[in-house]
């Protein structure tokens, strides 16, 4: 019905999404280009995508670039399904019994803000420095994050509505199920989005565990040897990689909470 | 059936002989399966030999020594290279430092708690400075040539392939290893425990060290090709890198002489030992360490060496 | 207080409940009995403590002192032999109207062709045939409200508890769902407490009134005797019918 | 009213809340005292409360704790502070204007997952290596978790309580101040927490910068020197740290968003 | 559609409107116009599209076919000349029953004194004295209903449209109430329109009465003249009253 005015501004819009990082680029070509900086800090985009083409024909340190890709987006992937699970569910299960929350407050809310440079030694010790390590070192965080948005999210659950189902012969699991998790939906989403970012940026640090393939290796190889170019081609990587997840996650969380999705006036 | 090893090397520094020794197949020949595990840098493997995850370790003396004062149980083996040139003090021409005695007022980039920290306290020590007279800005090696080119500092002391580019980009060297008097470089190390319950593959490891060694001095450039092609340099650059480190690596005969880690029983007045044992004083005097360790002989086991050197396997 | 119904054991008990919100105190020694398959209707003024009755009286709340009891056991919370139609509908918004009408089903594991064959039937029952698949979002107010009480029709509670359940139904709408709520109760036997404030819908519905007058005072009692079956037709225009309207009429404005 | 049942309840709560980490620690104590693992990985409770006395007294690298902790409080403090208002005006106002979210995306959803070290000498090269550049590392990465929370907190605003505002005068400025914002305090008030930890486990990266004091260059130096001890009592000061932070968000969460507390049912 | 007010230029017109849900359509030609200071009652099924033409008139919507005109000039988005007392009632939970009542007059940027004074005014007029400092989440349904009636009373828009405004208030507050907006409205000429489900309140506060029938039908429309000012006591018993009341019920039940 509203299809022609409706695709239009889906035209307009795709253009400003597109406009800041043209804008950027352009910026950076003119900074580059122009001398501004000197191309060892500040490499020229040519340069960049040129270190991106090298990687893309040759691989970074002999491994082919896709095997780096796959190495980290398995780490990630792994990491973040698991964690992500186990966070909602302890986070909502902290929600409802208060034994469980006191239980566990201490030790999630210390570990939280711990940075991963200081857990590494004891991830090395207990778990090793193989994959183990660095995948649980990102679930931790994904699951840390994911606990406390369940837990605030699920404070949005309407007192009615959990009254409604208990009266309507829902059992404890089932209120869970059927109230408080889609109550909790607009922040799990949120926690989703913002849990990829940590997971992503935590890449790095996991990969320093004794790691010779994923993006964070390479990011982490070419800062030291200061190939600028090839660090820029890998942390954009890392960042399309996670606007790519960010909007699946903001598209998924507009389908599922789709109740909170309103007439845009 | 091949004896496995895991070892540890650091992807930020130049690891010639171990690239080469892994790609030629050096240790696949010894009936060795290595199993190489990168680390960003040398306190980093600390924890992993700690935790028995790797059993020998390239890394440069000073976590070594870090590792040992805590009493890790790790222990050297032997000096795989000694550079004269490797770590440099460059400066910013318009910063006006002339000589070392200039430094004072001036802000100097090292690595906190590196050889490059060292390096520096005994260069202010020959100006007649003190550490407060200067501004130390505690950098990771990586992070010097942006401080550097965005004018943050006026000096910055470390090693290559990061002093290198400082250098390119117009800094002035101003002092070395060797202007300073001071020796450095990259040593292996082992897990103690390692090296007394697996003393075959200690054996086997220096067979195909040994045979690297050799064909280094015979064919430098074809022998460079494998660390030039991991740090993604042509061979002329790598070449000027080599050059400009001035690195050379001692031979098993060499290692047991006072110039490096002496005679058996005789490694205390080694010179190599001897700047460990410096450095100890460094880090009790930097309130690293609560004390130094009681010791020293117990750091360095050339045993394996010795027992190489006597018998040396087919 | 009487009732047209011999009680052995009544349905539902409130015995001497005080209630407080905080420091607000509204209910103070509450007491009545309904028997089983009664239907008692409460009305009164706006804040004066109704839903808060029915809050009671499901065990969402618990009183600060007296006793409520259903069938003679204490009560512990919320059980499934009493449905709730809320004020505020209290619908899932996450869920279609089958799937909140089928809730109750769901819950109690009956397969999916039972759970749709209830949800269209109690559906059209409330007069949402073709909504089944539309989000509550997407109802009208009275819309909601009908699918609130449909969830808790299909539930088939032993009893029902009804706050204001057709004040956002028109006329002719909520005419025809009085009808049809008494002639479920004839047929299940099931004890309706409902709020209203249509003295009309009181004495219509209700075996029985209870009038809540300012906070913390004794309801007082209107029994209806109205024939049965009733209907509107003949009801509305029953002389006891007009007579009691008025009579509580009366007694409203006398309280204020 | 019900005080007594109250009082005993939050007693039983402390209880609870003390019992992991005192189970936790008596774990660690016996792990240490019957020497299950290495001292020189995993140090034992007293080492570490030494090594904490050690520094309380005497300060580490010759700065005296107070100072350290100083430094790193008011740097995270002004970072805190100021990322998270930027971050939910820039949230908010993504919400409200599709203009300003089309041209917003691209940057900070690339800019998110992009770890701390991949930015550190981009950071040298514009800010140098003092204050500014520590401050502005972990004021980014609050500044984009805040930017995600608001924005999704945004759209848990009422469309008919939006519309009430407008129709009884409101303009978009006041719209936004009290309809928009205080709808979004729920997911906001996660954000901060989230964001607090995240703040706390950069600050080790941003100590990085040519730093030579704060909690962070403590963990770091120790780690340096493998003075394990030192780094677990510095660790769990930024552990502690955030959990002190973090509860302080949670009960101001509590007391804001007091139409979302419910009976305790 | 005739009106017994002589409309210069109407302070409503609805010409033509037509409005569709994605693809449910709700609304097809539907015309009307409102004279300024007349109250308009509108009657009809629940989902008949009631609200959804206040939603118009208040600007929260734009029609798809047809306009919408307030004082002969097009509405574009919703203004605080038309104040909407919402179904849902759109109180905002983070303030005071005192906040939400004052609202309007801290957006027009009143002092804080005049923002007190018109929300104990207005509190008072609706029964809600004493509640000022309350949150809505504090309030029964039906306070809940009174306190967004005081907030559009208190912004004194000159068109209310309210959206069953007395739906969850009981009997004699609603009567009060009914007295009070006509008293209001004979004051300060303020244009009403307002959905009811009661045919007694339809009557009793319109000047004219519409009455919706299925989706897409035209409103029927009835004149009520009754002798002004009206008063509960009065006109609840006026022999046109009763058979205004009649007719509009038989027209609804002929509908069906
Ligand atoms: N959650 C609450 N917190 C504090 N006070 C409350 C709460 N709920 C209700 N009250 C107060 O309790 C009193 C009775 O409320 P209740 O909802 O039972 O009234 P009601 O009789 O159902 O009114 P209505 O007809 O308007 O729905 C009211 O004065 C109200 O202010
Ligand atoms: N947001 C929406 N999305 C889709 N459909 C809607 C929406 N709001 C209302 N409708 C549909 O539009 C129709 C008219 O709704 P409206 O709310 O105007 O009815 P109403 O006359 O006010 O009914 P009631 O008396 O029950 O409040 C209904 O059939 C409803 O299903
Ligand atoms: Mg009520
Ligand atoms: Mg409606």
């Amino acid at each position: 019905m509203k299809t022609p005015r409706y695709r239009s501004r889906t035209c307009l819009r795709a253009g400003l999404v597109l406009a800041s990082p043209v804008a950027l680029l352009l910026l950076w070509w003119a900074a580059a280009g122009l001398g501004w900086v000197r191309p060892i800090i500040l490499p020229s985009p040519d340069a960049v995508l040129a270190s991106f083409l090298d990687m893309l024909r040759h691989g970074y340190s002999g491994v082919p670039l896709w095997t780096h890709l796959a190495a980290s987006a398995g780490r990630v992937g792994v990491a973040f399904a698991t964690g992500a699970v186990l966070g909602v569910a302890l986070g909502l299960w902290r929600a409802r019994s208060g034994v469980a929350d006191a239980l566990l407050l201490v030790p999630a809310e210390v570990l939280r803000p711990i940075p991963p440079l200081g857990l590494v030694p004891l991830f090395i010790l207990w778990f090793g420095i193989g994959e183990l390590s660095k995948v649980l070192l990102i679930l931790l965080s994904v699951l840390l994050i994911m606990m406390v948005s369940a837990q605030a999210g699920a404070a949005g659950a309407s007192l009615d509505a959990i009254r409604a189902a208990r009266s309507l012969g829902a059992g404890r699991l089932q209120v869970f199920r059927h109230v408080i998790l889609p109550s909790a939906l607009p922040q799990i989403m949120t926690g989703l989005r913002v849990a990829m970012g940590a997971a992503l940026s935590i890449l790095v640090a996991s990969e320093l565990l004794g790691g010779d393939k994923g993006l964070g290796f390479i990011v982490l190889d070419a800062a030291n040897f200061f190939r600028t170019p090839y660090v820029f081609a890998g942390v954009l990587l890392i960042g399309a990689f996670g606007m790519a997840a960010d909007r699946l996650f903001a598209w998924l969380g507009r389908r599922i909470v789709h109740w909170q999705r309103q007439a845009d006036t | 059936q091949p004896l496995p090893v895991r070892i540890g090397y650091q992807t930020g520094d130049i690891n010639v002989l171990l690239m080469y020794a892994a790609n030629a197949k050096l240790f696949e020949a010894q009936q060795l399966a290595v199993t190489l595990v990168p680390f960003p840098a040398g306190p980093a493997m600390l924890p992993a030999l700690a935790a028995s995850e790797i059993d020998l370790a390239w890394m440069g003396e000073f976590p070594a020594v870090t590792g040992y004062s805590n009493g890790m149980p790790i222990e050297i083996l032997m000096v795989e290279r000694l550079d004269a040139t490797n770590v440099r003090l460059a400066v910013n021409p318009a910063a006006g430092i002339q000589s070392l005695a200039d430094l004072k007022g001036k802000r100097i980039a090292a690595s906190v708690g590196s050889t490059s920290h060292n390096h520096l306290l005994h260069a202010l020590k020959q100006a007649g400075l003190r550490q407060e007279d200067v501004t130390i800005v505690n950098l990771a090696p990586a992070n010097m040539p942006p401080a550097y080119l965005a004018g943050q500092v006026d000096a910055a002391l470390t090693w290559e392939p990061n002093i290198g580019l400082i250098e390119q980009e117009g800094a002035r060297t101003l002092a070395t290893t060797r202007s300073l008097g001071m020796i450095t470089g990259g040593i292996w190390v082992s897990r103690q425990a390692f090296t007394r319950e697996q003393p075959e593959t200690v054996q086997r490891f220096l067979k195909a060290w040994r045979l690297a060694q050799q064909a280094y001095q015979g064919a430098p450039r074809e022998v460079r090709q494998y660390e030039a092609a991991r740090v993604k340099q042509s061979g002329d650059a790598f070449d000027a890198l080599i050059a400009r480190q001035t690195a050379q690596h001692p031979g098993f005969e060499a290692q047991l002489t006072a110039e490096v880690l002496g005679a058996p029983g005789q490694e205390l007045d080694a010179r190599f030992v001897r700047h460990l044992r410096g450095i100890g004083d460094f880090l009790l005097a930097e309130k690293r360490i609560q004390a130094l360790p009681a010791d020293w002989r117990g750091l360095i086991n050339t045993r394996p060496l010795q027992q190489f050197l006597a018998e040396p396997p087919r | 207080m009487g009732s047209a119904f011999p009680s052995v054991v009544p349905a539902l008990a409130v015995d001497g409940v005080g209630f407080a919100y905080g420091g607000l105190p509204v209910l103070d020694k509450l007491s009545f009995h309904v028997a089983p398959g009664e239907a008692v209707a409460l009305l009164g003024p706006s804040g004066c403590g109704k839903s808060t009755v029915l809050n009671l009286l499901a065990g969402f709340i618990a009183p600060d002192t007296g006793s409520v009891h259903v069938d003679g056991v204490p009560v512990h919370g919320p059980g499934p032999d009493r449905g709730m139609v809320f004020q505020s509908y209290a619908l899932f918004d996450w869920m279609t109207v089958g799937e909140n009408i089928a809730f109750s089903l769901r819950c109690a594991g009956r397969s999916r062709t039972e759970q749709r064959a209830a949800a269209r039937d109690m559906a059209a029952l409330v007069g949402l045939a073709g909504f089944e698949s539309a989000y509550p979002y997407q109802l009208s107010g009275g819309m909601r409200q009908r699918c609130s009480l449909a969830r808790v029709l299909a539930a088939k509670p032993r009893v029902m508890l009804m706050d204001e359940p057709f004040a956002a139904v028109d006329v002719q709408t909520r005419e025809k769902l009085q009808e049809e709520i008494l002639r479920i109760q004839a047929a299940t036997g099931t004890t309706i407490v409902f709020v209203t404030h249509s003295i009309d819908e009181a004495v219509f519905v209700g075996h029985r009134v209870l009038l809540f007058g300012a906070c913390g005072q004794a309801p007082r009692a209107f029994s209806v005797d109205l024939p049965a079956p009733r209907s509107q037709k003949r009801n509305r225009l029953h002389p006891d019918f007009l007579a009691l309207r008025n009579q509580i009429y009366q007694a409203m404005h006398e309280d204020a």
